[in-house]
């Protein structure tokens, strides 16, 4: 956490690969190029490409792709996949409908 | 608020492993878990599990799975199907989705054994129906009893690649290939052994380059790749499949303890996100746990130990237990633990290239590029000897946590020894009575009885069968080699079931004598299998 | 071969409900009662789960344990339902899914058009 | 790596959207600019939480000039000249109400704004689902704003990050400020754990964080937090574009772009929330949310919520923003306070805060935002 990061930092020029048109991002239907363009628009966590570009913010939220994502960030920035801290996990984990969620049962037992 | 003791999240075998430890010393235990089914992954798990008696070795994952779910209800634990924790918030509270309405639980402890993801790579038309993860294929084929494909392309050559792989020529599929981009098989050598002597060919160094079809799956190419994984031009090759299957390994799933704030690190040697813990699966939230997979990618054999210790740990926090009383435990627990974090596929060896055994004796390359020992280099091992008469052949070449093999034989002809990842060693002063135990216990199926002197012209190899049809005595048909590929002709001798052979069956094949040492697998004239 | 596995080396027979009939596009199919809808689909031959929002390309199953959202459909009028983790019951009425809506783009652009004028 | 100064015209002390919106204005005038954000990420608080509203209705007076200036000069063309689709709608906003208490309620904030010139009326239940034909017979009132709407917040500030980046602005992350210092009377030093930046001018733009940060030049903003949480769908067809509101102020929200809709609301414990270092959901706020919805849009209850946030507001002691210069020191400004209505008035607090600093003048009066306006009742 709190790591100082410049992001003035010369990424140099973004140079178009042949697997830019590539889904990433199942749910948002996010490509490759768009990431690795997110990236060089000064998105350099992945917190940030998230909120820029929606991946992983799909019905699965991320389940699929962070791992793939943050692959990408880290070989755009020239860093190691490692140091990229994952977004943050928010519940629910599993999607639920509202009528559910606004039912809060007695809590009195599982069993009931 | 209804308040347990300990909550565990996840009934699969670190969770229910948890739950029991904690149960039997007089804990008030609940175990919440999404699947309408208990278990996790163990009621997919078809196969044998490794290890020694005391990891359950020889159970088949299933077995393992009904065996703790009755230890659990004898202990008193609540399990909680079909709940789905949806948020672990702020002073141990778990949420849980049960049926059309939410409810609130506090814990004085919390253990999360909420287990993995498949990780996923992609490639030209990975989205197309018709690519699935390995998981999905087990999940389609061992619990809903419905086939993932015809003609299937595995992804991925670790455990769980190689143990899909068989498992979907189990339930009648075909393996057009397995494929791996990395230049070593990733799995045990037993596991890709016996997929490889089926007629499935291995492709190391190879990855794909796109799944073909319109709407669905119709082929895949593949190609070789350079140490820097990229493509080689020209050496594509074309498959026609209908589904190609991704095992590429497993991610901690490890959302709900980032939520409960725990402080977590990225561990590529664990798989991903995972908890920072103490010894005892204990995070830097004081009372919330982590076990099995979620704390780091390993065997279902560990996770059932790590969970153990939690559990255990857990009563010791709540003053069930005393401190010495947790100690004496956990270090009978942590003994058997790193008995299973020992040998080549040790945590420490990930991603070495081991020359020789622990014994000394090289360790065959082929195996590792193709999936099965050449004919030349079998006699290496210990396990493989010569004698007159019925005789054991044990084609283990690895260091790996397994004795069910030495516990299988009453004769004593075969011996592992103190350290459980040693090879088997084929003694000769001990007679073999030819009673199949060994064969059928093997969890990698690398056990074969040879008679070579069956009569003046032929010998007789006993193998274990798991297939469908079971060929009929006097079933004529080819023998296949170690790789897969026809050797000479073979008649069936004898199918023997037996109870302790537990659905393995032993299938005994007559051979001309000098394909004794080459003939490993069976081929019905007419039939499916490895065809 | 067929989909279904009747008898397995390891496991036996499947265990499986009663034979229920349910829709998929309108037309009946059989599958058994309590098994994941997508497995019921699967068995059927159907491949084609939904067509993506922005690119309309097809998806089926993908990891079958309700993680990954790839296979959701229509089911009984609700659209993003998870189907391999939906339990099958009599008379559902499973349909395509594209993007969000249960007709065709081609159907939803032309509605839209419509409803613009 | 070459090393660059840490010394601008103006330094910017909280990387939100308020801070990122002030420096794309002012590089875009030519200004040097240094952003300082504290946490790991661009705009980490409030500007990533909120509920997306671009709304003049409801505000008070003091703000509303500054609202009706955005909607009218920036927000039109916002997405344009950010190159990024901030997903601005201006389809109105309604307000609903119930009950007698409601309307009366509705009435006085549509009297005030129209006061200030606002087009705002008073609608009947009917002509409410005419509006939106989703809204529940319950609803018997409304207000109605037609030239509200709403925006996605989150590529909005990343948009005002990204052309103030390409601009040549220089944000550095993970720079929490710990102290301002003045030299001769003058504001100039910013000082974080690491390094000491120094600017002629100094903007404070950093939330709740603002008053400790102003503490250290012994200037006060009276403000306190409040853990705000706000929950998001799938992708639903589309069904209204307009942004909601209550009276009540159960809940607020919009459907998106995407199809998901945004919706924020209160359980009533806001004020007693706590945290564990990050800002965390309660069990009890998403479930209200719900309910509260659903007694709105009966249609909704079959929608599955994927994800629920929570993030601290910076409420000022009479409910509008600290804006402008702090006129005890020479060259420190200030924008926090906003009182989880800042998100719609972002373009226009940087435009006019980025010319204030440049000029000394605005176009919109802030004077009655001004940071000494507190007394004491008698």
């Amino acid at each position: 956490m709190n790591q100082v990061n410049d992001r003035s930092r010369d990424l140099g020029p973004m140079v178009p690969q042949p697997d830019d048109d590539r889904i990433i991002c199942r749910c948002e239907e996010i490509t490759k190029g768009e990431i690795r363009q997110a990236v060089h628009d000064g998105m350099f966590t992945l917190t940030e490409i998230r909120r820029y570009l929606r991946t992983g913010m799909g019905l699965c939220q991320g389940q699929t792709c962070a791992k793939l994502v943050k692959g990408i960030v880290a070989r755009e920035l020239g860093v190691s996949p490692a140091e990229l801290e994952p977004a943050t996990s928010r519940a629910p984990v599993r999607p639920i409908e509202m009528r559910v969620f606004a039912k809060e049962g007695k809590g009195d037992g599982a069993d009931e | 608020m209804k308040r347990y003791d300990l909550i565990v999240i996840g009934a699969g075998p670190s969770g229910l492993s948890a739950a029991i430890e904690a149960a039997k010393r007089g804990l008030h235990v609940a175990v919440f878990d999404e699947n309408g089914k208990p278990g996790g992954q163990l009621f997919k798990q078809i196969h044998k599990f490794f290890g020694s008696r005391e990891h359950k070795a020889k159970l088949r994952g299933f077995t393992i799975g009904r065996q703790l779910l009755a230890e659990a209800d004898a202990a008193g634990v609540e399990v909680v199907l079909n709940a789905v924790v949806i948020g672990l918030y702020l002073d141990k509270e778990v949420v849980v989705r049960l049926g059309d309405e939410i409810r609130h639980y506090k814990a004085d402890a919390i253990i999360a054994a909420t287990g993995a993801s498949e990780n996923m790579v992609t490639f030209e038309g990975w989205t197309l129906p018709g690519v699935i993860g390995a998981g999905a294929a087990q999940t389609m084929m061992n619990l809903h009893g419905v086939r993932p494909g015809r003609r299937i392309l595995m992804l991925g050559s670790g455990n769980v690649g190689l143990v899909v792989s068989f498992q979907l020529l189990q339930c009648g599929c075909e393996v057009a290939a397995l494929v791996d981009a990395a230049p070593r098989i990733g799995g045990y050598g037993v596991h890709a052994a016996k997929v490889a002597r089926t007629g499935v060919p291995f492709y190391l160094s190879h990855t794909i380059v796109k799944a073909e079809g319109e709407d669905h799956v119709t082929g895949v190419t593949i190609a070789r790749v350079d140490e820097k994984f990229q493509f080689i031009p020209g050496t594509e090759k074309h498959f026609d499949v209908d589904t190609i299957c991704l095992a590429v390994g497993l991610s901690p799933m490890s959302q709900l303890l980032k939520m409960a704030g725990c402080r977590m690190e990225d561990n590529p040697k664990k798989g991903g996100q995972v908890p920072i813990c103490d010894s005892y699966g204990e995070t830097s939230v004081p009372g919330i746990f982590a076990a099995g997979d979620v704390s780091g990618i390993e065997e279902a054999s560990s996770a059932m130990i790590e969970g153990r210790i939690a559990g255990a740990a857990a009563a010791c926090r709540l003053g069930f237990i005393t401190r010495e009383e947790l100690e004496e435990a956990s270090s009978a627990y942590r003994a058997s633990l790193s008995q299973l974090r020992q040998g080549m596929f040790a945590p420490e060896n990930r991603g070495k290239l081991l020359e020789k055994t622990e014994e000394g004796v090289d360790i065959s390359m082929n195996l590792l590029q193709k999936g099965y020992l050449l004919d030349e280099e079998v006699e290496k091992y210990p396990g493989v000897t010569r004698r007159k008469g019925i005789h054991p052949v044990i084609e283990c070449s690895q260091n790996i946590p397994c004795n069910p093999c030495q516990d299988a034989c009453a004769k004593g002809c075969i011996q592992v020894g103190k350290k459980i990842t040693s090879l088997p060693v084929v003694d000769g002063e001990h007679p073999c009575i030819g009673c199949g135990m060994c064969v059928a216990s093997c969890s990698g199926q690398a056990i074969f009885l040879l008679n070579e002197d069956y009569d003046e012209t032929s010998a007789t190899v006993t193998l274990p069968w798991e297939f469908l049809p079971v060929p009929e005595k006097g079933a004529r048909g080819t023998a296949l080699g170690r790789n897969g590929e026809p050797v000479c002709e073979a008649e069936v001798l004898e199918v023997k079931t037996a109870k302790a052979f537990d659905q393995t069956r032993l299938l005994t094949m007559r051979v001309p004598k000098e394909y004794a040492m080459k003939a490993r697998f069976f081929r019905a004239a007419e039939s499916g299998v490895g065809a | 071969m067929k989909a279904r596995i009747d008898q397995h080396p390891i496991l036996g027979k499947p265990e499986k409900g009663r034979p229920v009939v349910f829709t998929y596009n309108g037309q009946e199919l059989t599958g058994y009662e309590g098994e994941p809808v997508a497995a019921a689909l699967k068995a059927a031959g159907v491949m084609v789960h939904r067509y993506t929002k922005k690119q309309h390309k097809p998806r089926g199953i993908f990891c079958a344990i309700g993680r990954c959202t790839d296979c959701v459909m229509i089911v009984d009028g609700k659209p993003n339902i998870r189907t391999c983790i939906t339990p099958l019951r009599e008379g559902m009425e499973v349909q395509t899914q594209y993007g969000v809506g249960g007709k065709p783009f081609a159907e939803q652009e032309a509605a839209e058009r419509k409803g613009s004028l | 790596m070459e090393l660059m100064s840490n010394c601008a015209e103006v330094i910017i002390v909280g990387g939100g959207v308020i801070g990122c919106a002030t420096a794309y204005y002012l590089a875009k005038a030519g200004t040097s600019v240094i952003v300082l954000e504290g946490s790991d990420h661009i705009g980490n608080g409030g500007s990533s939480r909120n509920g997306g509203g671009v709304r003049q209705s409801g505000r008070d007076p003091r703000e509303l000039p500054l609202a009706m200036y955005g909607i009218r000069n920036l927000w039109p063309h916002l997405s344009e000249e950010l190159e990024t689709d901030c997903e601005y709608h201006q389809d109105g906003n309604l307000r609903l109400g119930k009950t007698e208490k409601h309307r009366e309620i509705l009435e006085g904030l549509a009297d005030r704004a129209r006061a200030c010139g606002l087009d705002v009326r008073m609608i009947d239940g009917d002509e409410v689902r005419r509006i939106n034909p989703y809204l529940s017979h319950e609803v018997t009132v409304a207000s109605w704003c037609p030239t509200d709407g709403h925006a996605n917040p989150l590529t909005t500030t990343l948009g005002f990050y990204k052309m103030a980046r390409r601009l040549g602005a220089r944000f550095i992350t993970g720079e929490p400020v710990q102290e301002l210092r003045t030299v001769k009377g003058k504001i100039r030093k910013v000082i974080t754990p690491n390094h000491v930046y120094e600017g002629e001018q100094v903007l404070v733009a950093a939330g709740l964080h603002s008053r400790e940060i102003f503490g250290t030049v012994g200037i006060d903003v009276p403000m306190d937090g409040s853990l705000l949480e706000a929950l998001v769908t799938e992708a639903e067809p589309p069904m209204f574009d307009q942004m909601l509101g209550t009276a009540d102020a159960d809940f607020y929200g919009h459907q998106t772009k995407h199809g998901s809709f945004v919706f924020g609301g209160s359980s009533g414990l806001e004020p007693f929330y706590k945290d564990n270092g990050t800002p965390v959901t309660s069990s009890r706020t998403a479930p209200c949310i719900c309910r509260g919805i659903m007694k709105y849009f009966p249609d909704l209850a079959d929608a599955k919520i994927v994800r629920t946030w929570a993030g601290w507001s910076d409420r000022s002691a009479d409910g509008v923003p600290v804006l402008g210069a702090v006129d005890e020191i020479p060259g420190l400004y200030a924008a926090c306070a906003f009182t989880g209505h800042g998100f719609g008035i972002s373009p226009a607090v940087g435009d006019q805060l980025a010319k204030l600093i440049r000029t000394g003048s605005t176009d919109v009066d802030l004077s009655p935002l001004r940071y000494d306006r507190f007394h004491a009742k008698i």
